[in-house]
């Protein structure tokens, strides 16, 4: 069932890449990112990591690339504006790609997962993938985990150890993302409003 | 039921991670560029979330996942600025237009 | 009183006080920025000004008086203390020891608040000082809370003179804390200072309600300078500085409040400092006077002299010591000792040890530096150091200079800083140091005091200036307290200090109406008769007059309140001189200056009010203030009438006696001296009284021969004393000896100095010039050929190299990526080839 | 098992075998965990498309009747049988039957394949949508964060319809919808996480299940803040169904049909289906999150259902409460269509105007106001945590096991988490 579902999600997640990179169509490109996009999502969700899916579906699906259809529209100077790309560039580009993909998969590959695991083991004393605190049954209840995680309370770290200082989480972090977001709303406004030049500069 | 072990996660975020760049290589779209960069990250989010599964990682693989994800809203955001900011100018968005810096 | 009841009324004592302290700090910050911006943001009020900043100030002030006023009151309600007087002080002093719980302490104190008679009563305590006979030289007075364990605080509560029993101290807040170093603003509040509070809360209040009167002439846009002439027979003319003025007047009653709170030494040191510039300020109001500003700088240079020695003072203070505060009376921290505490034993005295290497006195402290003590020679030192700081800011002789030439700036200013509160602070610091001063530093304080008030009466005797008298009248008057408690009676001296404050400040004010009713006519020998244009300056002139020459109805012995202060300085003088015989001057010159004293005060009265006017100009054009410069006077002169009455100020002042005074003591360490007791100075009161009180009477009446009834020329003596009168009026030819002395030799030194500099230094570094220009133009040609021609080889080929990378900047963001993807895999494919997996 | 399919009725009977006493007689056999699974999502998607279909139909005829009604009109009472309903049985008909065509100038794939999008993404969103206490299809975690994210998928179907039909009425009217829509998912998120704040959960089912007991314990009479929100909450979802005042994608007047101008036939009448169904869905929502859910909001009667040992009792609530649900929802649509007949279109700056400078500032100032009531009122509970939040939280989680597994290990070591929620003063800044 698992091998099922891994199936499908990885396929469309696989395919809408690859039909992202070959279609020549932005709109189009856009629609197979959303494909890509959500099966990776379904793929989130496999792996427990629900709160992370259910924002990737929120934010990229629904955020993002809405965004950028947006943007394909405002900066569409025809119907159905393609540009093309020169089949060379294509194939050096799938060239070198195809290098790349070999090589990472080559390297996953090598990598001795179990073994790792071990060494991690002998060295923490227990197993590194059974953490107290954290959800083994693997059910997904993550939320109220990275709510707190981010608010600065690491369930997952904290609970059951006696520990004389608590972590701190991801307090900072998630501040430091607030206060970005916020410059970057003001930035994407500023840069983006109406600006009527007088005269383009031809060189340059 | 059978596992999928990492290995297949791995796999899929490689792919993911070079249709990319494949893509930020090739599209002359400057729109289509910053899709490629979506599916870069993407890529790298599908290894941090399968870490946290299999990996050492718990839950900081998806608090990494989840910055990068809101992080990426904000860089398409910005991006798009620049691209509309680059249209303004130059009336499209070929990336290849771009080359005002050349040496 | 109870830990909790000292805690509960050290807080209230504290937060009145620092409001009273720190308002005219905001009001001084209000003033100046408001007024400052209040006419840039306000140009409809074009040429009109606002008297806001004036009100503000005395609202500030005013408010810090009322505050004052009740917390006097809640001290003297919490601590419960019984007035004495000074014949009182000694018997209280050591009655504790033997009757305790009869009651006639308190019985006898209340005697006195009612009944004012020392004569009356005199009788009465000899006999009780001899029921309980005590020797002055070993003498245990009375003891004071530090080191006590809590029974016996409290078997001396309400114990009219345990002075710390009625001293609250502690931290408003601590600023800093080096090591050992605690800097901290503290506060020390006790009858003194409550006292000092109200004296000065009060008389400022007066003189800012006079000053809205008397500056009223700068509530304008243009005001002309008449005193700065410009090349082409024109004054200067500048906007109006009323604002600037009362919000200097407010940073100074700031820092003298703060000066009078200050909890120890260094944080005195710092107001000291603030009160110094206040006073620069004030004194160069007129800045562009070029009189005004050269006194301005006069009075500060000097004052520095003093200060370096205050330094040197508490450099050693802190060297020993180890601490800058004056005492800790809290009795829950008896451990934590003050200077006093260190300094002195619970008997007020000094622990002083002959070792080979000299005189030591150990201090107390903490058990485990019970070894702790510092060389005699150098507490003698820091003394001195202090007095000196304390000698330029009261104007002491040598440095006395400075006082006459403040009085370039307001009048009002003059009757404040200059008479009543600033040049007061020496003597008042005088006094809240003394358990630090040793005999030899108290010798040395009551010649200088001594010195000091003969050259100023002297000098006022020949003054012309109506303000220039009155400075030298002060200088003289602060010389009497500083001889008063140089010669052991402290209580003299502030009882003199604050009497002095209220009738001098009465007297400036005075001055300041006649100057302003007579369009800034300062020299006396222009007015004449104007008793009849000014009615009320006239007869508070002469209430300030017969205050300061100390006159009284001989019989029934009552005066005004200069009679009883300076009674009991001659007083304090006559026992001192009974004591030690070979400073008989101590006595004599006091008692001579009384009549001096009485003399030219009531020159200036008749020379100023009575008589026939002597210009008819001034005199047609003279007129009476108004009534905002008027009430000021007639509250200042009900208080110079009253303010000693009943002898209630005094035994508040004793209050905070330090505990050794009261029975005196002798000392023989480096100079043999014997310091009058309380009984002491009581027995010899009468006597020493009628005899200053015949000095002011034949002072005064001689001033009406010459000057009143015109039976003598003063013209006539005057010339068949030219020389003398001469010397007077050059003042001591004190400003020549200066200019001789230090001046001049600064001159020639400076000389020396260019001309050094030019002929040696200068050629010196000409040569090495000359020399570096040589060998840097063999530099050059080195730089030019060899290190040029690197640098270009290096320049080119970078140059060339990248001409020829040019064509890898394509410009193309799709290459840079592929650039960026191929650049990672040869990077793994590196990593792979030379890190290979084990 | 895999969170995508947890269930919390259907499936668990499943797996281990149907035992109910009402089942007895049919005597199924365990059909093992993935046999269950997948039976449970047939029969819940069977379920669901049921009634994905029957509010969209409902809904198209009642707002024939009530602009009928509002306008004065008598034809739509009069015609299709009795009240007319069966005009909407004959117009679906009549679509179906219609030639399935696209312009020479659409982009075909993408023609072909909005509608679908939009379809999709409205009947998955019914997934998460509790219509009884547990019966929901997917009882998540994240269940109104995900019904949200997929709600915003409908948006991005109508753009790719308007994009891709080559006419420049529908790119305009796809335009204003994605500009409408992404500045309009801002206060709809801001609201709809008031609820959640208070409720402590983002799970629909425990949200409503909060609001159990008298009706004032519904979250609109929480607070002021909630009471303010869910008016705001109504106005955008209005906005964010395209509903009038709000309906600029489809602005008649200006756009011809907006994005759907040249969508014919059956294409567009799934549109529409897709509409009314998500009119449905978001009045459910706003049941749910404000007004107390498939409660009846009378005490002693939810009570009654609910405290019965009687698992038929229980049924008989539940059933009760999927009809109270209902007619709750059902009230809102109906405002929603009075809304839309009885309002005028706004223009789209006024639009825009109305979500950036009045409903964004006000959601926000109503979410802090919500907060701040929730930190200072006692004895509530805000965002599962008690005040003071940071790593008192650890506390909360102690006493309020989100998990068995978490209790388990948790509750040997109180020791421990009394040391930390010391140190949560600090961290927290209430010290």
């Amino acid at each position: 069932m698992e091998l099922l579902l891994f199936t499908v999600f990885a396929a469309a997640a696989c395919g809408g890449a690859i039909a992202v990179v070959l279609s020549q169509n932005v709109v189009r490109m856009a629609f197979y990112l959303v494909i890509s996009l959500g099966s990776t999502a379904g793929l989130f969700f496999m792996l427990n990591a629900d709160f992370v899916g259910a924002t990737q579906l929120l934010i990229y699906v629904g955020g993002t690339v809405v965004l950028l259809i947006f943007g394909v529209m405002l900066t569409a100077s025809g119907p159905f504006l393609t540009i093309k790309s020169s089949p060379g560039d294509m194939v050096q580009a799938i060239l070198v790609g195809a290098l790349f993909l070999g090589m990472v998969v080559v390297t996953v590959l090598q990598v001795d997962w179990d073994g790792n695991a071990a060494k991690l083991e002998s060295r923490y004393g227990v197993s590194s993938l059974e953490r107290p605190g954290y959800n083994q049954r693997g059910e997904g209840h993550t939320t109220r985990s990275i709510g707190a995680a981010l608010l600065g309370a690491r369930f997952d770290k904290d609970l059951g150890k006696n520990r004389e200082q608590p972590s701190t989480g991801y307090l900072l972090p998630f501040e430091i993302v607030s206060v970005h977001l916020l410059v970057v709303l003001i930035g994407a406004a500023y840069l983006a409003r109406a600006k009527r030049r007088v005269n383009v500069p031809s060189e340059f | 039921m059978e596992g999928v072990g990492i290995n297949g996660y791995l796999a899929v975020g490689a792919v993911l991670f070079v249709c990319g760049v494949i893509c930020m290589a090739t599209k002359r779209n400057g729109i289509g560029v910053l899709m490629g960069v979506e599916l870069v990250l993407n890529g790298a989010n599908v290894n941090f979330v399968a870490f946290s599964k299999f990996g050492p990682l718990g839950l900081d693989g998806q608090i990494a996942s989840l910055f990068v994800i809101v992080l990426a809203a904000a860089e398409a955001a910005v991006a798009l600025a620049i691209v509309l900011n680059f249209y303004n100018n130059h009336l499209t968005i070929d990336v290849d237009r771009a080359n005002e810096l050349q040496g | 009183m109870t830990p909790e009841a000292y805690i509960q009324t050290g807080t209230t004592l504290k937060w009145l006080l620092g409001i009273a302290w720190l308002l005219p700090l905001v009001g001084f910050a209000v003033e100046i920025f408001g007024g400052y911006w209040g006419k840039r943001f306000d140009p409809a009020s074009n040429g009109k000004k606002t008297k806001l900043a004036a009100y503000m100030a005395v609202f500030c002030i005013g408010t810090g008086f009322l505050l004052s006023l009740s917390a006097f009151f809640i001290w003297k309600g919490a601590t419960d203390v019984q007035l004495v007087t000074a014949a009182h002080a000694a018997e209280h002093g050591e009655s504790h020891d033997g009757d305790h719980g009869d009651g006639h302490d308190h019985h006898d104190g209340h005697d006195h608040d009612e009944g004012h008679g020392h004569d009356a009563e005199s009788g009465h305590d000899q006999d009780e000082s001899h029921e309980h006979p005590h020797s002055n030289e070993t003498l245990p007075p009375a003891d004071d809370v530090r080191g006590q364990s809590p029974e016996e605080a409290e078997d001396h509560e309400g114990h009219g003179n345990d002075p710390y029993a009625a001293a609250f101290s502690g931290t408003f807040y601590e600023l800093a804390h080096f090591g050992d170093l605690r800097i901290s603003i503290d506060y020390y509040i006790d009858g003194l200072t409550l006292l000092m509070f109200c004296m000065v809360t009060l008389i400022a209040t007066c003189i800012h309600i006079f000053a809205i009167g008397y500056m009223s002439d700068e509530l304008t846009e243009d005001y002309e300078d008449h005193f700065v002439h410009l090349p082409g027979g024109k004054h200067f003319h500048r906007p109006g500085r009323f604002y600037r003025f009362f919000a200097f007047l407010s940073l100074f009653s700031f820092s003298m409040l703060g000066l009078v709170l200050a909890g120890n030494i260094f944080q005195v040191f710092v107001f000291w400092e603030l009160v110094g510039v206040c006073s620069y300020l004030l004194i160069g109001f007129y800045v562009e006077r070029h009189s005004a500003s050269t006194a301005a700088n006069k009075a500060f240079i000097m004052n520095r002299v003093g200060d370096f020695g205050f330094l040197i003072g508490l450099m050693i203070l802190w060297t020993y010591f180890g601490t800058f505060q004056f005492a800790n009376t809290d009795p829950q921290a008896a451990g934590d000792l003050g200077l006093f505490q260190m300094a002195r034993d619970s008997h007020g005295q000094l622990d002083v040890v002959d070792t080979e290497e000299g005189k030591i006195v150990h201090l107390r402290g903490s058990p485990e530096d019970s070894e702790r003590s510092i060389p005699y020679w150098l507490l003698i030192a820091a003394g001195i150091g202090i007095f000196g700081g304390c000698i330029g800011k009261s104007a002491q002789f040598p440095l006395q200079p400075w006082l006459p030439d403040a009085m370039e700036g307001p009048t009002p200013v003059s009757a404040l800083v200059h008479s009543a509160t600033m040049v007061a602070a020496g003597v008042y610091l005088t006094g809240r140091f003394y358990p630090m001063f040793t005999p030899e530093v108290l010798l040395t304080i009551a010649y200088i005091g001594c010195i000091t008030l003969f050259i100023g009466a002297t000098i006022a005797v020949v003054a012309t200036d109506i303000k220039r008298v009155l400075a030298y009248s002060t200088i003289s008057q602060l010389g009497y307290m500083m001889l008063a408690l140089g010669v052991g009676g402290w209580g003299a001296g502030l009882y003199h200090l604050i009497t002095h404050a209220f009738f001098k400040s009465l007297m400036f004010l005075c001055s300041g109406s006649v100057i302003h009713g007579c369009h800034h006519e300062q020299e006396m020998t222009k007015m004449g008769g104007l008793y009849k244009k000014m009615p009320i300056t006239c007869w508070t002139m002469f209430i300030g007059v017969v205050a300061i020459s100390g006159l009284a109805i001989p019989v029934l012995n009552v005066g005004l309140a200069g009679f009883y202060s300076k009674d009991a300085i001659v007083a304090s003088g006559l026992a001192f001189m009974s004591g030690n015989a070979t400073h008989f001057l101590l006595f004599f010159v006091p008692l001579v200056t009384a009549g001096i004293t009485a003399f030219y005060m009531f020159r200036l009265w008749f020379m100023t009010f009575a008589g026939p006017p002597k210009d008819q100009h001034v005199y047609d054009h003279a007129h009476e203030s108004p009534s905002v410069m008027t009430v000021p006077l007639i509250i200042l002169s009900i208080f110079a009438i009253g303010c000693a009455w009943f002898g209630v100020l005094e035994g508040w002042i004793l209050t905070s006696e330090p505990t050794h005074v009261a029975a005196g003591g002798t000392s023989a360490h480096h100079v043999a001296l014997t310091l009058p007791s309380h009984d002491a100075i009581h027995g010899v009161h009468h006597t020493a009284g009628t005899a200053a009180l015949f000095a002011a009477v034949v002072g005064a009446a001689l001033s009406a021969v010459f000057y009143w009834k015109g039976l003598v020329d003063p013209a006539v003596i005057k010339r068949s004393f030219s020389g003398v009168h001469h010397f007077l009026v050059e003042k001591w030819q004190f400003d020549n000896l200066y200019d001789v002395m230090f001046v001049r030799p600064v001159h020639v030194v400076a000389r020396w100095c260019t001309s050094f500099d030019k002929n040696v230094l200068d050629a010196f570094l000409h040569s090495l010039s000359r020399m570096t220009v040589v060998a840097s133009s063999w530099d050059r040609k080195f730089d030019e050929t060899f290190v040029d021609g690197l640098v270009n080889i290096v320049g080119t080929s970078t140059y060339r190299v990248g001409r020829s990378l040019q064509v890898v900047q394509t410009g193309k963001l799709r290459q840079y990526i592929m650039f960026i993807a191929l650049g990672v895999l040869g990077l793994f494919v590196l990593l792979f080839m030379f890190f290979p997996r084990t | 098992m895999m969170p995508l399919l947890a269930t919390e009725t259907i499936s668990e009977l499943l797996r281990e075998g149907i035992d109910l006493p009402v089942f007895d007689f049919w005597d199924i056999p365990p059909i093992g965990e993935t046999g269950a699974l997948i039976l449970a999502a047939i029969v819940h998607v069977a379920l669901l498309a049921g009634f994905f279909g029957l509010p969209a139909f409902a809904g198209i005829w009642a707002e024939r009747k009530v602009s009928a009604r509002i306008q004065d009109r008598l034809g739509p009472t009069r015609t299709g049988g009795r009240f007319g309903w069966l005009q909407s049985l004959a117009d679906g008909i009549k679509l179906l039957q219609k030639e399935d065509l696209w312009p020479n100038a659409a982009d075909s794939m993408l023609f072909r394949v909005a509608p679908y999008v939009v379809v999709v993404s409205s009947f998955a969103a019914f997934l998460f949508l509790p219509f009884s206490d547990g019966w929901v299809a997917l009882s998540l975690d994240v269940g109104l964060f995900l019904a949200l994210a997929i709600l915003s998928l409908e948006v991005l179907g109508i753009i790719l319809a308007g994009y891709s039909s080559g006419s420049k009425w529908s790119l305009f009217g796809g335009m204003r919808e994605a500009a409408q829509m992404v500045s309009y998912e801002v206060p709809l998120g801001i609201t709809a996480v008031i609820p959640v704040l208070i409720a402590g959960s983002m799970n629909l089912n425990e949200i409503g299940r909060m609001q159990s007991g008298w009706f004032w314990n519904w979250f609109i009479f929480h607070d002021p803040f909630t009471f303010l929100a869910f008016f705001v909450f109504f106005t955008v979802t209005l906005a964010s169904n395209k509903r009038a005042p709000f309906d600029l994608a489809e602005a008649e007047s200006e756009l011809v049909g907006g994005f759907h101008t040249e969508y014919s036939g059956f294409r567009w009448s799934v549109f529409f289906l897709a509409e009314y169904a998500s009119m449905y869905f978001v009045s459910a929502l706003g049941v749910i999150l404000f007004l107390g859910g498939w409660w009846t909001g009378i005490a002693p009667i939810d009570n009654f259902f609910r405290a019965s040992g009687d698992w038929r009792v229980n049924y008989l609530g539940n059933v009760l409460g999927f009809a109270v649900l209902l007619i709750k929802s059902s009230k809102l649509v109906f405002l929603q269509i009075w809304i839309r007949w009885t309002l005028p279109r706004l223009r789209i700056d006024q639009v825009m105007v109305t979500c950036l400078k009045y409903l964004v500032p006000i959601s926000c100032f109503l979410f802090l106001g919500a907060t701040t009531w929730s930190l200072l009122a006692p004895g509530r509970v805000a965002m599962g945590m008690k005040p003071g939040l940071g790593a008192r939280a650890i506390e909360a989680a102690v006493e309020t096991p989100a998990t068995e597994s978490e209790a388990a290990i948790v509750r040997p070591v109180d020791d421990a988490h009394v040391a930390m929620s010391d140190d949560s003063s600090m961290i927290g800044g209430a010290k």
